[in-house]
């Protein structure tokens, strides 16, 4: 359990992460918090020639509002999610995923920016980021681009994010006030993946589904959009027979692997009844 | 071999310096190059919190913390709880109330807990459960560290006020 | 009155028996100032890496050095013919096989340890362990026991191939290692044959790992010039260690020191003796300076001390109210590549034949088959006696599906069945003699405290919402502290163990025992009855274990033999000081010794109460001249303590579950646990030991387990699969006792640390599957993972809303 | 870990040019995704390497690989491979039968059955995704078959026209996609398990 050599680098600007990351292409990885890369790492899964440690870059921290979205660096810490004010009145959504996640002493040091740019299905933040129609601001020596969460995950460690880009900044439209919101997540014990997990953000009126996004965590390739689900919801009263229609369309699109959570089936399954359970409380969250 | 880094940090308030390869995770050189046997290694994969350090002010994982990233950090480790001869109330705590059997754990344990107290200073037991469970213990089942922890956070608002 | 004060208060004083005395242990845990091994740092320690076998099975057709000796920092790369010259390529298990140390010309398990690399320090010892190439030429592997004894499969260990047997009789094929039986087959089998009532149930008992927090590890240092060979070791054993490595070695056992120091949990992973402890001595043997090896968490759970992957087969004959009239237990025991279990060698199978448990059954007969199979080898005690957790869970399991067949309440058919409390000494048709139980009055106590009937009102009232909800209730007897040399010996040691206490003339005692403690608090413990036995304060009576150069010999700590044997020993050794004390008090007082009496901590002439010697003023006296004739000086004394039988701890349980069907989630809600371990040492202690092994039993109930796949590879090595619940998925513990002492036993305590795992395991599968039991669910194997609950309700057809 | 992956895929070219290219081993090999092979031990045996690439995550198998049971007349043969990976922690083998069958139009399809097991780290972190593993690799390698054969039979074509006489059968350009075996298609494949279930944690 002891990686391989490397040579290290702790650059304290954005240029000059992006500096070394041209200088060292295919050799470099991306540090921020370091708990996937470096037990990778450990087992020798991994052995980058050269790391690149961004935790020394102070314009990746912080959380602010402005015009009327929500501005956090990418290498702000779940723990530092789950203890903002501000994301506690305007989006609990991310505070209650951000809770869910890992254990209090990765929390400290994992970061929004790595769990979203790491393209793991199994993250969290994924979800969260396409119910809340993110969006992510990306770094290159060349200039800067803004892509939304929509689209930015294309497979399992696979995101638009491109060799020589560095994800600096997420950007979250503040949610309506009285917008309904859940983080549904069933997972084998502290620490572990989801089986599976369903994130929701709901606007009704009265007792119409005005808006309704939802998205699933590890039961696919990516982070999955259920969006025949939330078509189906759409503009209709919610009650029971709906929310389970909604639940068998977002199992349709489900593909995960069996591992010791479980076979396909059973995930598939779990992200119906998260699904489920993330609507129920989500409506109990929103005010008509 | 790669370029070796001298690194400077604060290690129980006292500067200290080592040289390390940009590979040596910061557990081996407490531990080895240090002399701090405190925290221990118990999973490697960043489970068990066995080896769990206050970094900056944040409980880690010293297993999955490089110690080139500790560069003028302030680390504090079990060996640090000790103030001239006076015992912290979390140290006494484990032990009024049993919070240790084998011992492997505990040092992770406190160090744990004394950065939980410190954001939360009267915590509920539901609460210590999910702040404290970045930290195994195979002995204990717990219910005694629940209550060894709950016994610091009564002393120590005691005696602030 | 004021006489029986002051001895209250100085009995008190003494923090003797029965005193929840905090512990004297964690003075040095809580300043993070404990030495586990590998803490352990010696001038000039080489660091050694283990490569490992990626196949279950394969030929080793070469292994080439070359890259890893060129790596920066290595010294040596060893191997099995390194390890030839000294003939310690293989070596003796404590199950009477042999096992090799380092594989030789074939590897028979996932991870076998193939070679070792020693380096500066274990940044080298990585990368040179990475860099040795093997060239293995892979065979089919035997994964599944049930196939190990087919036709034409393959032959897993072509070393003895050729014995017909290994050690416990003979073997019908070369991947049979032994079959063991107990009982009467003939008188059982009839009493199946006309009963009223029979039921059978297959039970699995699955692989699971013990998963101490500290991993396995050793420094071995060997001073060429004295010849002296000095390990500190992660051992439950260090006594048995010692032998075991002379053995080997050739080197005089006196010229051998194994330190136990810390131990950051064993539960039976740490009585083994492993490859790695081998190699790493071999390798000071030959380098001549220290060599440390410390077990990664996947090598630990990958390849040391897995316990239980037995097979059962459970059967219960009855009339027609549920009295048990015949008792048939199987098992197929897998033990993996070499038969390095650890059990008496009288015992193959441990101690299984407790499985009648607590009940008065007439006829009985159980088997056990054990094969090798091409998965890491073993079979350890996790946190129980051998193969005794599997035995109760047999018969707990078992006696919960005859009440379903019978529609007889869980409690009700246990109370029917119970040997009662004027039977004890209890001779079981198995062949123990259970020393002393009073098992109906535990389980009232513990009904009544959960308000029982309420539950099963609460559950009825469940089931008819559809809901879920499971009451397990469990009465088990344990059997602990082996044990009798008649029956229990390992490699020709009898299981006695040892207590050596010196008396200084100040009146300070130091203790020196056999056993070894890994957060049983023996140092506070045994001080406790030291001093209720000698009258002298337990803060002034030093306790020392695990160094084999200073304690005596014991077979160490496991079986939770530590307060039958060694705790015996101490009182013995005790009691034989006194009776010299007495002698002395009698001289000084100038009386007979029959006109003395003991009281708390001095000899005090009958009658005359002002006249009375302490024990403090006899330590001084027992060193300067005023003694008796003849009676040599100083106040010293040792014993071997060689128990007359097994102590019998019960205990019941009841357990809570709530089950979301949907989820296959189990919560539970309650755990209520009433032990009985005899005489209470230290209740505190004794609480803590509880709790924690509740708690492993909680992870082996619901989600422990070592899953493979048909090749043989491991599938969840590694903490991220390996359950080990966190504060979180524990839940709160309530405990309460009865107290019914060992008759046996010099101050009639029986061990405990065991009870809430053995007990506790099948209390948590008796409410999960009570849960169905309306449903026609009889069993349930483990681990009831979410995803297996869910499976079943599936099976069932509740699992949609 | 065993799994069973059948696969026939269309070849643009006629049986017999795909079964002329499909005896050149070193062609063939070049066509395997990540491939290399290093050394000639004897007819039909070699020494080489596979590289898996994925996210942060790379594995390297070296070991041999043989062609046996050449059968002209039904246009088969086998493929046996295995290898172990860098630090000896893995290991993985595949046993493919490729057959060549005429289909319509003058072209034939490429039918390959195989078997491939994993062991070690590999299997306990990634083994259960062998099977869409191999299928990925088996897919990328009928591409780049195609491509091959593609180019033979223009070659075949073009001399005709051009007068000359019939070449031998050219030594292929190495397709593209060799080298390295495409993260992207592999990604999913892999990755799900085999690393994240190790490594329980949130950010890279």
């Amino acid at each position: 359990m002891i990686p391989r050599e490397f040579e290290y680098h702790a650059p304290t600007t954005i240029p000059d992460a992006l500096g070394l990351l041209k200088q060292f292409g295919d050799e470099a990885k991306l540090l921020a918090g370091g708990h996937s890369l470096l037990p990778m790492m450990k087992l020798r899964f991994a052995q980058p020639g050269h790391l690149i440690d961004l935790g020394r870059i102070r314009e990746l921290k912080g959380i602010r509002e402005e015009g009327g979205a929500l501005r956090i660096g990418a290498m702000t810490t779940e723990n530092e999610l789950i203890w903002s004010k501000l994301l506690q009145d305007k989006c609990p959504l991310l505070v209650e995923g951000a809770r869910l996640i890992s254990d209090p002493q990765v929390r400290y040091k994992g970061t929004i920016g790595g769990d979203i740019s790491h393209g793991d299905p199994g993250n969290d933040h994924p979800a969260l980021m396409l119910v809340l129609g993110a969006s992510f601001v990306l770094k290159a020596s060349t200039g800067e681009r803004v892509v939304p969460a929509e689209g930015f995950f294309v497979g399992s460690f696979a995101t638009l994010l491109q060799p020589g880009e560095i994800m600096t900044e997420i950007r979250i439209p503040v949610p309506a006030p009285g917008t309904g919101y859940c983080y549904s997540k069933l997972k084998r014990k502290v620490g572990d993946f989801a089986t599976a997990a369903a994130a929701v953000t709901l606007r009704m009126k009265g007792e119409t589904v005005q808006e309704v996004a939802i998205a699933l965590t590890n039961v696919g390739a990516s982070v999955l959009r259920a969006r025949a689900a939330e078509d189906s919801l759409r503009g209709k009263a919610m009650n029971d027979a709906s929310i389970a229609e909604a639940a068998r369309l977002a199992m349709r699109i489900c593909d995960p692997a069996a591992d010791q959570r479980g076979d396909a089936e059973y995930k598939t399954a779990m992200a119906g009844e998260m699904t489920q359970r993330a609507l129920r409380t989500a409506r109990s969250r929103a005010t008509r | 071999m790669a370029r070796k880094h001298a690194v400077s940090f604060k290690l129980n308030g006292k500067a200290v310096d080592v040289v390390v390869e940009p590979r040596e995770l910061l557990i081996h050189s407490l531990r080895e190059k240090l002399q701090h046997t405190g925290p221990h290694i118990g999973c490697e994969t960043s489970h068990c919190g066995a080896c769990t350090v206050d970094l900056n002010g944040m409980s880690v994982k010293s297993c999955t913390v490089l110690t080139v990233q500790c560069q003028d950090a302030e680390v504090l480790t079990i060996e640090g709880f000790e103030q001239s001869g006076a015992l912290h109330a979390l140290q006494e705590g484990f032990t009024q109330e049993h919070g240790l059997q084998c011992g492997y754990c505990t040092p992770g344990m406190i160090t744990r807990a004394y950065r939980l107290l410190k954001e939360n200073p009267s915590p509920s037991e539901e609460e210590i459960r999910y702040w404290m469970a970045g930290n195994l213990c195979r002995c204990t089942g717990y219910q005694n560290i629940v209550k060894a922890v709950q016994y610091a956070a009564k002393k120590m608002s005691s005696s602030r006020t | 009155m004021a006489a029986a004060t002051d001895t209250l208060e100085r009995e008190t004083k003494l923090q003797g028996l029965g005193s929840s005395r905090l512990r004297k242990e964690d003075a040095r845990f809580i300043r993070g100032r404990g030495s586990y091994v590998d803490d352990i740092k010696l001038p000039g320690m080489l660091f050694g890496a283990i490569v490992r076998s990626p196949y279950a099975h394969a030929r080793i057709k070469s292994i080439n050095k070359a890259k890893a000796l060129a790596v920066p920092g290595v010294v040596a790369v060893l191997v099995a013919d390194d390890l030839k010259p000294v003939k310690l390529d293989w070596m003796p298990t404590l199950g009477s096989d042999v096992q090799a140390v380092l594989a030789d010309k074939k590897v028979c398990f996932q991870m076998q340890e193939v070679a070792m690399v020693i380096a500066a320090d274990r940044y080298s010892a990585a990368d040179g362990a990475d860099a040795v190439e093997v060239d293995y030429e892979e065979l089919p592997a035997i994964v599944d026991p049930h196939m190990s004894m087919a036709p034409g499969a393959p032959i897993i260990r072509e070393d003895i191939a050729g014995k017909d047997e290994v050690g416990h009789g003979k073997r019908t094929h070369p991947n049979h290692i032994f079959t063991w039986e107990a009982g009467d087959k003939a008188g059982t089998d009839a009493v199946f044959a006309n009963a009223a009532v029979t039921v059978r149930e297959e039970i699995l008992n699955p692989r699971v790992h013990p998963c101490p927090l500290e991993t396995c590890g050793c420094v071995a240092s060997f001073d060429k010039v004295t010849g002296q060979l000095t390990v500190y070791i992660t051992s439950q054993a260090p006594h048995l260690v010692r032998t075991v490595v002379a053995m080997l070695s050739g080197i005089p056992e006196s010229k051998i020191r194994i330190i136990g120091g810390d131990i950051g949990g064993g539960f039976g992973n740490k009585v083994p003796i492993y490859p790695g402890y081998v190699v790493a001595i071999v390798a000071s043997i030959v380098t001549g300076v220290p060599i440390k090896w410390i077990e990664s968490r996947i090598d630990n759970i990958s390849t040391t001390g897995f316990a239980r992957d037995y097979h059962g087969v459970g059967e219960l004959a009855a009339d027609k109210d549920g009295r048990i009239k015949a008792l048939r237990f199987t098992a197929l025991a897998d033990h993996g590549a070499f038969n390095s279990h650890v059990s008496a060698t009288k015992l193959p199978a441990g101690l299984f034949s407790i499985c009648t448990g607590s009940y008065d059954i007439p006829k009985a007969y159980c088997r056990v088959d054990a094969v090798y199979t091409n998965k890491a080898p073993g079979g350890v005690a996790y946190r129980c006696s051998l193969r005794v957790t599997e035995a109760v869970y047999l018969i707990e399991r078992m006696i919960d599906v005859l009440a379903q067949k019978l529609n007889i309440d869980k409690a009700e058919i246990r109370r029917r069945n119970f040997v009662k409390a004027d039977k004890f000494p209890y001779n079981t048709s198995l062949g123990w003699t259970i020393d002393s139980g009073n098992y109906h009055a535990a389980l009232e106590k513990v009904l009544k405290a959960v308000d029982y009937d309420g539950l099963r009102k609460e559950q009825a009232a469940k089931r008819a919402k559809g809901e879920l909800m499971g009451i397990g209730v469990c009465t088990f007897t344990e059997i602990v502290g082996a044990g009798p040399t008649k029956v229990c010996d390992i490699l020709g040691i009898g299981l006695f163990d040892s207590c050596d206490i010196r008396v200084n003339p100040t009146g300070s005692a130091i203790a020196r025992l056999g056993t070894m403690s890994q957060g049983q608090g023996h140092a506070t413990t045994y001080a406790q009855i030291i001093a209720t036995e000698l009258g002298l304060s337990s803060d002034e009576i030093q306790i020392e274990e695990g160094d084999t150069d200073k304690a005596p010999y014991g077979a160490g700590t496991w079986g939770s033999r530590s307060t039958p044997v060694g705790g015996a020993a101490a009182a013995m050794a005790a009691r034989k000081i006194r009776a010299k004390a007495q002698k002395i008090a009698a001289h000084l007082l100038e009386v007979g010794e029959g006109d003395l009496e003991w009281e708390v901590d001095r000899f005090k002439v009958k009658g005359n109460p002002a006249q009375a010697r302490t024990m403090k003023e006899i330590a001084m006296a027992a060193h300067t001249s005023n003694l008796p004739d003849g009676m040599e000086k100083g106040l010293d004394a040792t014993e071997y303590y060689d128990p007359p039988n097994m102590t019998f701890p019960f205990g019941a349980y009841v357990c809570v579950v709530d089950i979301d069907r949907f989820t296959g989630e189990t919560k539970v809600r309650r755990f209520y646990a009433l032990d009985d371990c005899g005489t209470r040492i230290n209740p505190m202690i004794i609480e803590g030991q509880i709790h924690g092994g509740l708690t492993e039993a909680l992870a082996v109930a619901f989600g422990q387990a070592i899953p493979f796949d048909e090749n043989g590879n491991h599938l969840g090595n590694s903490l991220m699969d390996y359950f080990l619940p966190t504060a979180v998925e524990t839940p709160h513990w309530e405990t309460d006792h009865t107290v019914t002492p060992s008759p046996h036993h010099p101050i009639g305590a029986k061990g405990v640390a065991e009870s809430p795992h053995v007990g506790g395991i099948p209390c948590f599968s008796n409410a999960v599957v009570d849960a169905f039991a309306h449903l026609g669910v009889t069993h349930m194997d483990m681990p009831h993972t979410a995803f297996r609950v869910w499976q079943l309700c599936k099976a069932l057809g509740i699992n949609k809303r | 870990m065993n799994v069973r992956i059948d696969r026939t895929y269309s070849m643009p070219c006629s049986a017999e040019v795909a079964w002329e290219f499909l005896q050149n081993l070193e062609a063939v090999a070049a066509c395997m995704p990540g491939a290399k092979i290093t050394e000639r031990l004897d007819a039909g045996r070699y020494k080489g390497t596979v590289t898996v690439k994925i996210g942060p995550a790379t594995m390297s198998f070296r070991g041999e690989v043989e062609m046996r049971d050449v059968d002209p007349a039904a246009r088969t043969l086998r493929l046996l491979a295995k290898g172990t990976d860098g630090a000896g922690s893995s290991g993985a083998s595949m046993n493919l039968t490729a057959r060549i069958e005429t289909a319509a139009g003058g072209l034939c399809t490429l039918a390959g059955a195989s078997e491939v097991s994993m062991s070690g780290r590999a299997a306990a972190f990634g083994g259960r995704m062998v099977n869409t593993v191999a299928d990925q690799i088996l897919k990328q390698f009928a591409d780049n078959f195609a491509g091959q054969v593609g180019a033979l039979e223009a070659q075949r074509a073009a001399p005709a026209a051009a007068g000359g006489g019939v070449p031998e059968a050219a030594a292929p350009v190495p397709p593209s996609a060799a080298g390295e075996l495409n993260g992207l298609a592999l990604a999913w494949t892999i990755i799900k398990d085999w690393l994240r279930n190790l490594f329980s944690k949130t950010t890279a």
